[in-house]
C-alpha cells in the first residue's frame, strides 16, 4: 500500500480544519486502493491557498496550479488521458471567486473528476479577507467594516450548474468525509464535496457548525429539494444532495477516447501527411 | 522580373460565400498548373457589409497577391463602387445588373438568374464561379466538375445556374499558361500550415478560445480531430484554455494553444505557469491591430514586444515568426519540439495576413522534426525536478508508482513547495542554465532568412516578408531582404553581417518597433522605415514601388 | 425628448432577433425618460459580439467594453456615481462564458444595474461557435461533431446566485421586453432580462420559440418553482420570475456614498494628510 | 562615515505578533527621535513557522535596515537557532527559557509567565517588548503607555505580563542619542505611501484582489475608507478590478489597481483596454519572485520587463520606480496626474522590499501634484476622441446631455466603432502624438535620482536603491549611485552623462535584465552585475564589501 505522507512540514494552524480533511482524504483514499483504484493513475491538483498545501502533504502525483485554476488545470488532464482519477482540491476564494468560471463548467461538462471545496469562509492563506462564501457583514482586512455582498451557496449553484454529483461533508467528521469522497469518486461525472472547514485563525466555526450539523436521510428526491435542504436556516446537513448518471464529456467530445495513449507515432502522422497531400 | 500574374477580385457581401468562391478559383488554377495566393479582405460582421478577395496567378512562385485586378467580379453594387478604382489596365470587370445599370463593364444579371434557378436564392458566387470560367475561357465540363468537388448543397440548382451565367459571357482573357503541372502543390492557409506542423510533431491536443484571427486554428483542427484524432478543444475561456493545456501536459499529451493579442493577454498567468513549472507548451499567437479589441479582421505587428516579453518573473522562452507558408509548418514542427526538448513554453509570433491568407505550396514534410522529451527511466527514485548540469530534468508521465509533483510555486527537486532561499537559487540556476543551450539547439534551424544578394537591405519578419518577396519580384536583383525567423533567443551573430549598412525596415506598426528592437539589438541603423497601420497588407507593386523611392531618395 | 438614433450603418443579418431587441431596447428607454429617468444619466455597456454592435446604435453614453467584462466595467461605473443609471448589454458566450464570474457576482453583490441577456444559443460575431447555453451536439466551426457539454440555464443559474430580479423575454415580441427592460430597470437592484434572440444564420430559433412561448401567469410562488418553470420541458416562460427586495451593495460598501460627487479637492486632502500626520 | 546604528532582530511564529511588535518597537524610537527602518521576513503561513523582523535605529536618516543585530529577542526556540549567528559583536541575545535551555544569552521563561498572566495565553511579543525596553533601560512609564497605545485588547494582562518580565531585566545597552526629535516622522510601509500619494493627488477608487505583497495596499485603504472616503472594492478577480477601475474612471473617478506579478499578468487586457480608451489608470505592481506562484512573501525585480511591455497592442504607457519611501507617495501623486493629463494607463513598478518595509519619513506633502484632466466644455458638441494636435482628447462625464461613448475597438472621434483604413491610421496618428508631450511632462518631474559624486558608477532602480544607499552610508565618497526613476519613457538624455565609464549594476534577478536594458537603451557598459535572487533584501553590511571589492577587483 502506497504511504500517503510526504516529508514536508506541515504549516497549518494547530486546530485548522485542513487537518481533519487532510486524514479524511488518506482514509478515503486507502479505501479507494482497497477497491481497486491504482494509485499510479491516481493525479491531484489545487489552486493557492491554505487548503492548496494539502498538495504538499500527500505523496500523490499531480500540480500544484495557479489560483483558481485547480480544476482547469485537473480538466486538462483528464481530457489527456482518461483512464487516470484526477481529484481537485480548491478554496472557497479559489474555486468559487478566482476560479469560478472553471468549477461551474467542469459540473456543466460533467467530466469524470472530483472537486473538494475547502469552504473555511474566508481566504486563509491571505490573511482572513472575506471569500464568495463569507457571510454578509464579514470584517477582514479589506472589508474592516464589514463585507457588503450576500455570499453564494456552494450547493445550490454547482447544482444549477448541473454537477452531476454534489455532496456536503464535515472537515470534523473525516469519517464521513472518507465514505464521502469514496463515493464522489466512484460517481462517473463531476462530483462536488462542500467541505465545511473551520478556519480558526479567521473563521471559527466549530461551534457554529457542531450545533447545526444533522445527516440528510436520503439523497433528496430533486434538484430543488436539494437546494431547499442545503439553504436550511437552522441546520448544515451532511451527506450526498445528488447522485445522477449523465453522459460523460469525455466520452462524447470528438477525437481520440484517449489522446496520450493513441498518440500516433512521429512516422505515422508524417505519412498521413503525405497521404493527404499527395 | 517576375513573369505575368493574374490577378482576380471578387467583391460581395458577407454571407454570398466571397471566400469560398476565391478559394474555389484559387484551387482551379492551381489544377491548371498555376501557382496562387489568395487573400481575404472582411469585416466583423456576418451577412451585409463588403467582403472582398485577391486571388492572383502565377506561374512562377507568387508570395502575395496583388490589388490591381484584371477581373473584378462584383456579386454587389457596393462592391463595384468600391473597386473600380482597383481594375487593371486592360481588366475587366462584371457587375450584377440585377442591382444596377453602369457604363463601364460588363452586366450579368445574376440576381435574377439566381432567382429563376433557386427555390431560396442564396448563392451569388456561384454565378461568379461562372463568370470566372467563362471570361478565361475554361471548359464549361471543367466548371461543372469544379462545383460538383466544392459545393455539396444543391448541386443541381447550382449546376443549372452557373452553367447559365456561363453561357452568357464571351471568352476575353487567358491565365499564364503553366510552367509545369506543379504537383503536390496544394492551397493551405498560414493557420492550416501551423495546425498541420504542430500535428506532424506530435500535438495530441489543443486548447482555445475563439478569437481571429486565431479561430481558425481551433476550427481547423476541430475539423480534423475526427481524422487525426487530435482533440480540439473550445473552452469557457483563454485562461481555462491556458490552464487546461498546461494539466494536459501533465497527463503526458503534447498541447498547444492559440489566440490573438486580446486573448493571449489572458494566458500571461499561465504561460508564466508554463515557465516555473517547466510544462512544454506550443502557444500561437496571431495578431491583428490592437490595442484591445482594436481591428478584429485585419493585420498587424503590433504585439511583437508583448510577444517577447509574456508573462511575470524571469523564466526562459522561444518566440519566432514564420516568414512563408511553408514556414509555418516547419516552424510549427520545430517549436513543438523545442518546447519538449527543453521544457518551455514557446511562442509562435504570426499576423492575420499570413494566418489567414491562402497559398499554393508543398508541405515541406521533410523538414519537420518530432517533439520528444527527455523521459526519467525508472532505475533511481524520481524528481520531477531533478538538479542536472543542463538544467533539463527528465520528465515522467501517469500512471506511474513514482510520484510526480509540477508546482507553480519555487520549489524543491521532488516538487514539493520551497521558499527557503538557497533552494530558491538553486532551482533559478538550473533552469537559467537552459538557456545556453535552447541557444545552440535553435541553431539547428534555419533562424534567419536571407532572400537576395543585393547590396540595399531590407529587414523585415513574419508575413511582412511575404508581401516584400513579392514587391521584389517587380524590382531589380539589387536588394536583399533579412529576415530574423527566431526571435528569442535572436541569433544575433547570424545577424550582425547584416548590419554594416543602414537598412530600410518594414513592419506593420505606427512606430519603428521592429526596427528599435533591431537598433537596441544588433546595432542595425535604420535608413528609413516603411510603417503601414492601416490592417491592411501591402499591395507588392506598391510596396515595390516605396521600396525603390527609400533607396534612390 | 432624446433622439436614441445614431448615424452608424447596422451590420446586423436582415431578421437578426437583435433588431427586435433594439427596438425594444428603444421603446423601453423612452417609457422610462416619460416617467422621469433623465437620459443624461443613463449609462450602457457592452461585451463583444453580435449583441455588442447595440452600443454603436443607441445614442447614449457609456463603454464598449472588453468580451465578457461589460458587467464588471458597468459595476466600475455605478460605484463611481451611484446616481447613474447602468445598463448593460451581454451576449451568452460574453456574460456566461468569458464572463461568467462577473455576470453572477453581480447579482450576489446585487449592484443597483441591469444585464440585458442577448441569448441566441451560440457565438455570432465569431461565426456561429456553440457557447455556454448551446443544446448539447450543437454543431459549429469549433464542434463539427457537435459539442459534448450540456447548456447552462442561465435564469435558474441566475437566481441561484442571488439575483434579486430575474425575467425572460423574446425579442419577437419587442413590446413585453420593453415593459421587462422598464421594470428591470426600476428595480433597486441587479436586474436579468434573459433575452431569447433568434440568429438567423447560425442558430435560428424563431419556429422554435413561436410554438413554445408563453406568458408566466405571476411573478412564481418561490424561486424554486421559478427555476422548473424556467426549464420546462415544453414552454419556454416569458415574464418576472423573481422580484425580490434586497439591500444593495452600493449601500452597505464603505468609503464615500458616491466617490465622484463627494470627491474632496486637491487642497482639501493635502490638509487632511497634513492633520494626520503633523 | 554613518554614526552608529542600533539593530533588534525579533523571532517567532507566525501568530505571536512578532511583525506588529518590530513596528511597536520602530515607533518607540520614533518618539526618542530616531530615524528607523524595518523589514519583516515572514512565510507564507498563518501560525507557526518562524518569522522575524528587523528594525534598526539611527540619529540620522536610514534606508535599510541591518541584518547584525545588537539586540535579538526570541520569542519560540527556533528563532534561537535560525539567527544566533545574526548577534553583531557585543550583542545580546534573548531567548525563551520555557521552551529551551542554552549556555549563550539570557533566558527568560516567556512562556511559562504568559500563562500565568493571561487567562489564554496569546501575546508572547508583549514580553518582547518588555525585553527590549528594560534591555535598553527605557523608562518603566513609558512602555506602559505604548503597550496601552499599540495593544488594544487585554489591556490588564498585557500590563502585569510585561511589568512583569520588565522586572526581570537589566538595562544592559542605550540606543544612540537623538540628533534632534526629529519632528514630524511616521513611520510609513512603502505601501501606504503609494495609497496616501495616490488619495492626495486624487484618488476615488481603488479596485484589487489581495495578492501579497500588494494586498496591503488594499487593505491600508480599506481600513482607510471610513476617514478618507475613498473606495476600496475587493473584487471577485483581478479580471474583476481592473475591467472595474477602467468602468470607475467612465463613471467619472480617479481609479487605480494594484497586484503582484500574477495578478498583474490577469489584468494585461484590461490595461490593453486603458490603453485604447484612453482611461486613464494608475496600476501599481509590486513584485515578488516569479515565476507563477512563485515566492509569495519575498522580494525580486524580474518583472520589468513585463511591466515595461504590458498590455497587446500599441499605445503609449509611463512606467516608473519610486527608490524611497518619500519617492513613492510624490510619484504616485506623479503618476496619476500624468495619467489624467494624457489619458493613459500608467504603472508605479515596486518590489515587496519597499511595498511592506516600513520607514521613519516626513511625508513630502509639498512635493504632491493633483490630477486634473482636460474637460471638454460644453460649447460644441463632444467627442470623446476628438482629434487634436496634442493628441490629448477632452474629457466628459455623466450626467451630461451630451453623449460620452469610450471604446475598446479602433474609433471614430464620435467614439463609435470603426475598421477602416484611413479611420484607423487617424485614431493612431491622434493617440501616437501624445508621446512627445508625455516625455516633456515626465521632465517636470525628477525622473532620476544621482546620490553621491564619487568615480565608482553604480546603477539601480527601485527598492534595491534603498539597500546600496544604506550601503553606501558605510564606504567612503568615491561612490555614486543612479537611479532612473522613471522607466519608461526613460530620461535617456539625463543618463547619457553617467554612461561614460562601466558601472557596476545591481538588481534583484537572477540575470541581468536591468543592466541589459540600460545596455540597450543608453549604451551603459556594465564593470560588472551583482544580481541577488533569493528573495532576501542585502545586508547593507555584506552588500558595501560587494561593491567595494567589485570596484577594488
Ligand atoms: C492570480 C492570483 N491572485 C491572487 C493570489 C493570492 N492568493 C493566494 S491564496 C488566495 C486566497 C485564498 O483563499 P481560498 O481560496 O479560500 O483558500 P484558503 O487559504 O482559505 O484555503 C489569494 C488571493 C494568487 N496567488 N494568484
Ligand atoms: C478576450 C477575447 N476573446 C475572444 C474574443 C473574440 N470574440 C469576440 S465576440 C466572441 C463571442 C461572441 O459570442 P456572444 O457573446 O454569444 O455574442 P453574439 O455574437 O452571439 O451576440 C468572441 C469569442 C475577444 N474579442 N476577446
Ligand atoms: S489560516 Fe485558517 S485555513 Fe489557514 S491554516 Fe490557519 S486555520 Fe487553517
Ligand atoms: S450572426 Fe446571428 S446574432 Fe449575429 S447578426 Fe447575424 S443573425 Fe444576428
Ligand atoms: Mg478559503
Ligand atoms: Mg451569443
Amino acid at each position: 500500500m502506497r504511504n500517503l505522507d510526504t516529508p514536508k512540514a506541515n504549516t497549518w494552524c494547530p486546530a485548522c480544519g485542513n487537518f481533519g480533511i487532510l486524514n479524511a482524504v488518506k482514509a478515503g483514499f486507502k479505501q479507494l486502493f482497497d477497491q481497486g483504484l491504482d494509485p499510479a493513475k491516481l493525479m491531484i491538483t489545487c489552486g493557492i491557498g491554505c487548503h492548496g498545501k494539502i498538495f504538499d502533504y500527500l505523496n500523490i502525483s499531480g500540480i500544484y496550479g495557479l489560483h483558481g485554476r485547480a480544476v482547469a488545470t485537473a480538466s486538462g488532464i483528464k481530457l489527456a488521458n482518461p483512464e487516470l482519477t484526477v481529484v481537485s482540491f480548491g478554496g472557497d476564494g479559489d474555486s468559487l471567486g478566482e476560479g469560478l468560471e472553471h468549477t461551474l463548467f467542469a459540473a456543466k461538462r460533467n467530466l469524470d473528476m472530483t472537486l473538494i471545496l475547502h469552504n473555511n469562509g474566508n481566504y486563509g492563506l491571505t490573511t482572513g479577507q472575506f471569500s464568495p462564501l463569507s457571510p454578509i457583514g464579514f470584517r477582514g482586512l479589506s472589508t474592516p467594516q464589514g463585507s457588503a455582498e450576500q455570499p453564494f451557496d456552494a450547493i445550490p449553484l454547482l447544482l444549477a450548474a448541473g454537477a452531476s454529483f454534489v455532496a456536503r461533508s464535515y472537515s470534523a467528521n473525516p469519517k464521513h468525509l472518507a465514505e464521502i469522497l469514496v463515493k464522489a469518486v466512484m460517481h462517473r461525472g463531476f462530483s462536488f464535496i462542500e467541505v465545511l472547514q473551520p478556519c480558526v485563525s479567521y473563521n471559527n466555526t466549530y461551534q457554529y457548525y457542531n450545533s447545526r450539523i444533522k445527516m440528510l436521510d436520503q439523497i433528496p428526491s430533486d434538484v430543488y429539494e436539494a437546494m431547499r435542504l442545503a439553504k436550511d436556516k437552522d441546520h448544515s446537513y451532511l451527506g450526498i444532495y445528488q447522485a445522477e448518471k449523465r453522459d460523460l464529456f469525455e466520452d462524447l467530445s470528438s477525437g481520440f477516447a484517449n489522446p496520450v495513449k493513441e498518440s500516433p507515432a512521429f512516422r505515422e502522422r508524417i505519412e498521413t501527411l503525405r497521404t493527404m497531400y499527395k | 522580373m517576375r513573369p505575368d500574374t493574374y490577378t482576380v477580385l471578387i467583391g460581395g457581401k458577407a454571407g454570398e460565400g466571397v471566400k469560398k468562391l476565391a478559394q474555389v478559383i484559387a484551387a482551379t488554377g492551381l489544377q491548371l498548373g498555376l501557382h496562387s495566393f489568395q487573400m481575404d479582405d472582411y469585416q466583423s460582421l456576418i451577412k451585409g457589409g463588403h467582403n472582398y478577395s485577391l486571388v492572383s496567378f502565377s506561374p512562377i512562385v507568387i508570395h502575395n497577391a496583388y490589388h490591381k485586378a484584371d477581373l473584378i467580379i462584383c456579386l454587389d453594387e457596393l462592391s463595384y463602387t468600391q473597386h473600380l478604382n482597383d481594375l487593371a489596365d486592360g481588366g475587366f470587370i462584371y457587375y450584377n445588373s440585377s442591382e444596377q445599370t453602369h457604363q463601364q463593364g460588363i452586366g450579368i444579371e445574376l440576381s435574377k438568374l439566381m432567382k429563376e434557378h433557386y427555390k431560396n436564392p442564396s448563392n451569388p458566387s456561384l454565378g461568379g464561379l461562372a463568370i470566372f470560367c467563362a471570361h478565361l475561357g475554361l471548359d464549361n465540363e471543367l466548371m461543372l466538375r469544379i462545383i460538383k468537388i466544392s459545393y455539396k448543397k444543391n448541386i443541381e440548382e447550382n449546376l443549372s445556374f452557373a452553367s447559365q451565367v456561363y453561357s452568357l459571357i464571351q471568352a476575353q482573357s487567358k491565365l499564364p499558361d503553366a510552367i509545369s503541372q506543379a504537383p503536390g502543390l496544394h492551397l493551405f492557409s498560414g493557420n492550416q500550415c501551423i495546425g498541420l506542423g504542430a500535428w506532424a510533431a506530435g500535438l495530441d491536443t489543443y486548447f482555445a478560445y475563439p478569437m481571429t484571427p486565431a479561430s481558425s486554428l481551433l476550427h481547423f483542427l476541430a475539423s480534423m480531430s475526427a481524422k487525426l484524432g487530435v482533440k480540439a478543444i473550445h473552452a469557457e475561456s483563454e485562461l481555462a484554455a491556458a490552464n487546461m493545456a498546461v494539466g494536459a501536459v501533465v497527463g503526458g499529451a503534447k498541447a498547444a494553444v492559440g489566440s490573438s493579442g486580446g486573448g493571449f493577454a489572458l494566458m500571461q498567468e499561465a504561460f508564466s505557469l508554463a515557465g516555473i513549472s517547466e510544462a512544454p507548451l506550443l502557444c500561437v499567437l496571431s495578431s491583428r491591430p490592437g490595442p484591445a479589441t482594436g481591428v478584429s479582421t485585419y493585420t498587424a505587428q503590433e504585439d511583437l514586444l508583448f510577444a517577447l516579453n509574456q508573462g511575470h518573473g524571469e523564466f526562459s522562452r522561444i518566440v519566432a515568426s514564420p516568414d512563408t507558408m511553408e514556414r509555418a509548418f516547419s516552424l510549427a514542427t520545430e517549436l513543438l519540439s523545442l518546447a519538449w526538448e527543453f521544457q518551455i513554453p514557446v511562442i509562435l509570433l504570426t499576423e492575420k495576413h499570413l494566418s489567414e491568407s491562402a497559398q499554393s505550396i508543398r508541405l515541406p514534410l521533410g523538414d519537420a522534426c518530432e517533439a520528444t522529451g527527455l523521459i526519467h527511466d525508472a532505475l533511481e527514485p524520481y524528481n520531477r525536478y531533478q538538479i542536472t548540469d543542463s538544467g533539463i530534468s527528465p520528465m515522467l508521465f501517469p500512471p506511474s508508482e513514482e510520484i510526480i509533483k509540477w508546482n507553480s510555486h519555487e520549489h524543491l527537486e521532488s516538487g514539493l513547495r520551497t521558499d527557503q532561499a538557497a533552494a530558491m537559487v538553486a532551482m533559478k540556476d538550473k533552469r537559467d542554465r537552459k538557456r545556453e543551450h535552447i541557444a545552440l539547439a535553435c541553431a539547428r534551424y534555419p533562424r534567419i532568412a536571407v532572400y537576395g544578394s543585393g547590396s540595399r537591405r531590407i529587414f523585415a519578419y513574419g508575413s511582412t516578408a511575404l508581401e516584400i518577396r513579392e514587391a521584389l519580384q517587380n524590382l531589380d536583383d539589387s536588394y536583399q531582404l533579412i529576415v530574423p525567423i527566431y526571435l528569442e533567443p535572436l541569433p544575433v551573430d547570424q545577424l550582425l553581417p547584416y548590419t554594416d549598412s543602414p537598412a530600410l525596415v518594414i513592419e506593420h506598426n505606427s512606430q519603428p518597433r521592429f526596427a528599435t528592437f533591431l537598433k537596441e539589438k544588433i546595432g542595425l541603423e535604420t535608413r528609413q522605415n516603411i510603417l503601414k497601420y492601416d490592417g491592411r497588407a501591402w499591395d507588392p507593386l506598391v510596396l515595390a514601388t516605396k521600396i525603390k523611392e527609400a533607396f534612390d531618395a
